[in-house]
């Protein structure tokens, strides 16, 4: 028989519960998956055409819609390259807050990206509670930026408000919480005998193709290759602060999933230490700070929060361009924006994590079979509005 | 007039309508649908820290929400995908639903009420029973759709794996108890001990082979939502789409009450009673009650488990299940031989 | 690296197990669930919200529908008068003021941080659900009326939200 | 998958008097009342995430929130849903597929437009990439937001149930 | 060149000497007439376009294992696309600190360059956009495919700069 033949092809998406917002062309070959294509550009929003027609402070927003869940990572990238196309810096306080909402992003971007794995091993009880704690970050990042998801909180040269009062007790509760819930999750789901079957040894990514293929963040670092930007290329707090950086040699599914996890744990102990060392001070550089007229200061202090200087509306960088890279919660994200001396970018790139991982669905998702894809594709936290941009 | 009201109450009562049609049959299948369905929704979304279905009749936490669903299945609009088989279409839910109860009329409600009792009737339940998954396949094969062949073949597979050991548990019972009469099973658990602790190995082989069958978690396989949108059943709407889900849930209930009677002593404890109208009420209910009791374990599961692939429950039934199911022979024949001594 | 326990059938029972009591202990475990048309979590001062708009205080400089990334806001002209009417010249000046467009606001906030007056506001009011797509869009006139409102049915009770170690999310009732 | 869609499973002038006879006992009170009860209870969305607001939709269903407690169940398979939630933006690409989708839906069938970009495209407005939804789609709720919090999603199943409970909604192609 | 006080700016690079990453690109590239120098954030390398597979396999061998981006800059102005790879290392913690802008310019016109997929593979999904957004032909890039536009999609690649969008005022 020819391949044809016998090969079953199968479209997967965008219509389907375990396709996300993309469709992925699978040939089958009995309960075999032979090759696999992913199609993706099923929510390419063109954020880089757009962001030329935008001024500088209103491609904030913009860049945070296709991380929905990883906004603040995506936003610090953005502005730190900002800052140095600006050739300026945030006050110390502002870059300790900057680090904070980071990790507490991260914290709910891995729970988003454990339940979605959940749900497409079946386990609702997975996806449930990982949606639950989710909420618990994302209450206090509420509190601290006025918003659930999108927090639009970092400006260059600063950030929108400060701490409000009694965080620091209202995190210390909440992150203890959070340490007391990660055992029933080992129990229920990632010691589960069934999840184990169904992860282990599956989807393996050897390191030299990891490499090769140029993979980031958690799955790269599940291959047991330890980059991670915090480390090799500090940005904001990071250098001050004692961390690890979560590795694993397996390079399964189990090991992607694993280093989330162990992930998870990291940011925990980050933001204690976060709350512990912050330093006073200003939260807005202070050039930005002396344009806001002088009858809002006191509502700036009591309020916590800054107003915008008319100045940050149409910023103006010199001509030239800069590169950042931060390490957002599903890999490294570079942002590189060339700027011709006008309140707009001339050229914005976003390199997101998500579109440096999707090559690994047709890499991985082979010669596996058809129960693997679901049990694959949510190991890599994907998110395809992420790499579609 | 008051002559044709009884005689229309004994001809529901006589055991030939009331088995089939009442109970355990039809209506109680249904009643059972609607509360176990409920039941589970309720009790997934209890450990996931959750309501679940709760406006629909906020007194009750929304018990009815079946009923709304069954209202919206029926008025929905019928959709047959042209390049569908119409015949195998329209009818295969139809009989999935009419094959997966229609074991229930084997089942005896107690000493003596049932519908007949038969010398083999253990073994006709099973046979009956086993006829449902056939027609999953039809629906896989006449719905055209490449999610639904996937989904039929994989029933394919599960039959014989979950069907055989199946067999076998079961009839490590009837090893035990000497007969395949359902009735007298009943009756030698009351003068033994119940079943689970005369062959515990074979209640747990029959427990864990009921949820791999009736694709419970953690082997709903055959309708895999991540992998196969919803296997059979992906093209189906409005009621005959009711059909099919419901179908499974019979199959449960069927499974269980069989488990009751192989196993938690039927309507045991309770001794033939004198008094008029006891012998259908009292009994019945007993032997339901623990039918229900297995039935809530039995979707209990999806809270905790996420699901197999289709190869690993294959093996686990072929390497674990069907050598233990053999194993619950012997052990029948070892408590056999330790009860004669 | 691989967990060899695993291997072992016995450690497998033991996993499932495990699983199993844990999905037991969480049947008594209280519910997270705020009903919500009955129970309304309280947002934190500052919660980004519609916008309620103060237009006497309104300066007309327009710097809300500059900063605006989706350009929901956006400038009206408006005059006290219309002109060849008997007024003062400067009410039939034409003046130009805000108004907001549902259909694109991103509740980013800087309209509202960017306001020299503070003639903008955010209310905590988020739940709003339309039938129509155009009372989405609200001119001058319109949005300076107030912000949408929410109706319930019976009056919900208020929930404070605290951080619980044991919970997570513990509420206290907020009035 | 290609299938077509074949309104009933009834054959030739059976056909027509068959649905005239159930339209007409279907438009009567009481079954009318029933069915109309039925639906708002019953109202699933299916799975189909077009774009990010897929993130607070879920956050809808999820334990805080919980969309279920309204009989609202995301389901996996369009034949079984009655409602489709544009979970934001909805590109060129991904109309096709929605039309697609909501043509497989059996009626009635609703749908509600959830976050700016599902209305008017948002902070995306004049990207070249962007469709709106009420372009291709009878939306019968709209719901504000970028993305909308989960209780403005139980806020439109509240009000699609209310619509479909009063009449004004009946989810029928027209 | 503004690297040393760029660095200071960013207070970040302090680890490793400025000049460094400059003298070792001199030296692998020798030859390959390239124009080093330092933008923010990134060493900028540029290279005539004939020698860009050549630079990319030295730099390949020096231990810059992936690319993190591929862009294309359309400048009408001067009738050119500027191609653009940031170039990075997972393995050489000394690298890694360091990303490279290796760049070279193609005619606007007729926009056409050597994929360099054999030598990363990584380069792969970002230059299928790159083709689609700017029109620049990758040859021998092993999937002809467009990547996120849908497939009927005609006309302007939308990132070139007479690609318009709609925009609007500040008054309604």
């Amino acid at each position: 028989m020819s391949e044809e033949e016998h090969v079953l092809e199968l479209l997967i998406g965008p219509q389907h519960p375990a396709s996300g917002h993309m469709r992925l062309v699978a040939k089958v070959d009995g309960d075999v998956v032979v090759s696999l294509r992913p199609d993706i550009g099923y929510v390419h929003r063109t954020v880089e055409k757009l962001a030329e027609t935008k001024n500088y402070i209103q491609i904030i927003p913009l860049i945070e819609r296709p991380p929905l869940a990883d906004t603040a990572n995506h936003n610090l990238g953005y502005v730190l390259a900002l800052e140095r196309l600006l050739g300026i810096e945030a006050p110390p306080r502002a870059q300790w807050l900057r680090t904070l909402l980071a990790e507490m992003t991260r914290i709910h971007s891995h729970f988003y990206g454990l339940g979605i794995h959940g749900i497409m091993l079946g386990s609702s009880t997975a996806f449930m509670w990982a949606f639950w704690d989710r909420e618990i970050m994302i209450e206090l990042a509420q509190r601290l930026t006025g918003a659930r998801l999108t927090y639009s909180y970092m400006i260059p040269g600063g950030v929108r408000r400060d701490l409000p009062p009694g965080f620091e007790d209202e995190m210390d509760k909440a992150l203890r919480y959070l340490e007391r819930r990660i055992p029933d999750y080992h129990k229920i789901f990632f010691d589960n005998p069934v999840t184990r079957a169904r992860l282990e040894g599956v989807g393996v990514l050897r390191r030299e193709d990891a490499i090769r293929l140029g993979i980031v963040g958690p799955n790269l670092r599940a291959s047991g290759v330890p980059y991670d930007v915090r480390k090799v290329d500090p940005y904001c707090a990071y250098p001050e602060l004692d961390f690890n950086v979560v590795t694993r040699e397996e390079g399964d599914s189990l090991a992607r999933m694993m280093v989330r996890v162990g992930e998870i744990r990291e940011s925990i102990n980050m933001i204690r230490q976060i709350l512990k060392k912050m330093p006073d001070g200003p939260i807005l550089e202070e050039r930005y700070l002396k344009m806001i007229p002088p009858k809002w200061k006191e509502w700036m202090a009591q309020h916590r929060r800054i107003k915008l200087p008319a100045a940050l509306i149409s910023l103006r960088p010199p001509k030239g361009e800069a590169v950042a890279r931060v390490e957002a919660a599903r890999g490294e994200a570079v942002y590189y924006i060339v700027s011709d001396g006008s309140p707009k970018p001339y050229r914005f790139r976003v390199v997101s994590p998500s579109i440096r991982n999707v090559v690994l669905f047709e890499h991985l998702i082979r010669n596996c079979r058809v129960a693997d894809i679901p049990a694959i594709y949510g190991s890599l936290d994907y998110f395809p509005p992420e790499a579609d941009r | 007039m008051m002559g044709l009201l009884e005689w229309i109450l004994d001809l529901l009562l006589s055991p030939w309508l009331f088995v089939p049609l009442i109970y355990p049959g039809l209506i109680s299948a249904f009643a059972v649908l609607l509360f176990i369905i409920w039941f589970e929704r309720k009790l997934a979304a209890k450990v996931q820290l959750r309501y679940g279905p709760l406006y629909v009749l906020k007194r009750l936490g929304g018990a009815i929400q079946l009923v709304a669903d069954l209202l919206r299945y029926l008025f929905a609009e019928p959709i047959v995908p042209d390049q569908a088989d119409r015949l195998a279409f329209i009818f295969g839910p139809i009989l999935l639903f009419a094959s997966s109860y229609i074991a229930a009329i084997a089942i005896p409600i107690s000493y003596d009420f049932y519908a007949f009792r038969s010398e083999i009737s253990l073994l006709v339940v099973l046979g009956l029973n086993t006829l449902a998954p056939a027609f999953n396949l039809v629906i896989g094969w006449g719905s055209n759709n490449k999610f639904g062949l996937i989904g039929g073949l994989r029933e394919g597979f599960l039959i014989t794996a979950d069907e055989i050991p199946m067999f076998v548990s079961a009839l490590a019972m009837a090893v035990l108890y000497g007969t395949m009469d359902l009735v007298r099973m009943v009756e030698l658990q009351s003068e033994w001990l119940w079943g689970i602790a005369l062959n515990p190995l074979a209640a747990v082989t029959f427990f864990v082979l009921m949820l791999l069958s009736t694709s419970r978690f953690p082997f709903e396989i055959v309708e895999a939502e991540s992998e196969i949108v919803m296997g059979p059943f992906t093209e189906y709407s409005g009621i005959l789409y009711g059909l099919t889900m419901g179908a499974s849930y019979v199959k449960l209930y069927v499974l269980s009450l069989l488990f009751a009677i192989l196993f938690l002593g039927g309507w045991e404890p309770l001794p033939p009673l004198e008094f008029p109208g006891s012998w259908l009420i009292l009994p019945g209910a007993v032997l339901f009650l623990k039918a229900l009791v297995i039935m809530c374990l039995s979707v209990f599961m999806r809270a905790v488990y996420p699901r197999y692939r289709i190869d690993q429950a294959l093996r686990l039934a072929w390497h674990y299940l069907f050598p233990a199911s053999i194993l619950s022979v012997f052990l029948s024949l070892l408590v056999l031989s330790g009860w004669s001594i | 690296m691989t967990d060899r326990r695993w291997s072992s059938p016995v450690f497998r029972l033991k996993g499932h197990l495990d699983a199993i009591l844990t999905g037991a202990k969480y049947l008594i475990t209280p519910r997270a669930t705020v009903r919500y048309p009955e129970e309304v979590i309280e947002l934190p001062e500052g919660y980004r919200g519609f916008i309620e708009y103060k237009k006497d205080i309104c300066i007309s400089c327009g710097l809300c529908a500059t900063v605006c990334p989706a350009n929901a806001m956006k400038m009206y002209v408006e005059r006290a008068a219309e002109p060849g009417e008997e007024a003062p010249a400067e009410e039939v000046k034409p003046k130009r003021y805000p108004g907001i467009n549902y259909t694109r606001c991103i509740f980013c906030g800087f309209c509202v941080d960017v306001c020299p007056t503070g003639a903008l506001e955010h209310v905590e009011t988020h739940d709003v659900a339309y039938e129509d797509f155009n009372s989405m869009i609200y001119p001058p006139g319109e949005f300076a009326a107030g912000p949408p409102k929410p109706e319930f049915d019976t009056p919900p009770r208020r929930l404070r939200p605290t951080m619980d170690e044991r919970r997570g999310i513990a509420y206290e009732p907020a009035d | 998958m290609v299938c077509g869609i074949s309104g009933s499973m009834w054959l030739g002038d059976l056909e027509r008097t068959a649905r005239k006879a159930a339209r007409w006992l279907v438009e009567r009170t009481p079954i009318r009342s029933l069915r109309d009860w039925g639906i708002a209870f019953s109202l699933w969305p299916v799975h189909f995430t077009t774009a990010c607001c897929g993130a607070e939709f879920a956050a809808a269903s999820a334990p805080r929130f919980d969309a279920e407690r309204f009989g609202f169940l995301p389901f996996v398979a369009p034949r079984q849903c009655n409602l489709m939630l544009i979970e934001g933006t909805l590109t060129k690409k991904m109309a096709d597929a929605a039309i697609w989708v909501y043509e497989q839906m059996p009626e009635p069938k609703f749908v509600i437009a959830m976050g700016a970009c599902a209305i008017d495209g948002g902070i995306f407005w004049n990207s070249y990439n962007i469709v709106r939804p009420k372009d291709i789609l009878p939306v019968e709720v709209f719901i504000p937001g970028c993305p909308p919090r989960p209780e403005a999603v139980a806020r439109a199943v509240i009000k699609l149930q209310k619509r479909i409970r009063r009449g004004e909604a009946i989810g029928l192609k027209v | 060149m503004a690297s040393k006080s760029e660095s200071q700016v960013q207070g970040k690079a302090e680890a490793a000497p400025p000049g460094e990453i400059e003298t070792l690109l001199g030296e692998v590239l020798e030859g390959l007439s390239p124009e080093i120098s330092s933008a923010r954030g990134a060493v900028s390398v540029k290279v005539p376009p004939d020698r860009l597979k050549e630079a990319a396999e030295r730099l390949k061998a020096a231990g810059f294992d992936h690319v993190k981006a591929v862009t294309g800059i359309d400048r009408p102005d001067s009738g050119e696309i500027e191609l653009v790879y940031h170039v990075s290392s997972y393995l050489d913690p000394r690298l890694s600190k360091w990303i490279v802008a290796l760049r070279t310019t193609l005619p606007r016109d007729n926009p056409e360059t050597p994929s360099l997929y054999d030598v990363w593979p990584s380069v792969k999904y970002h230059e299928m956009e790159q083709r689609e957004m700017l029109g620049i032909h990758f040859s021998g890039h092993p999937d002809p495919r467009s990547l996120l536009l849908p497939e009927s999609y005609e006309g302007v690649p939308p990132l070139r700069k007479d690609f318009k969008v709609k925009v609007e005022g500040i008054n309604a």
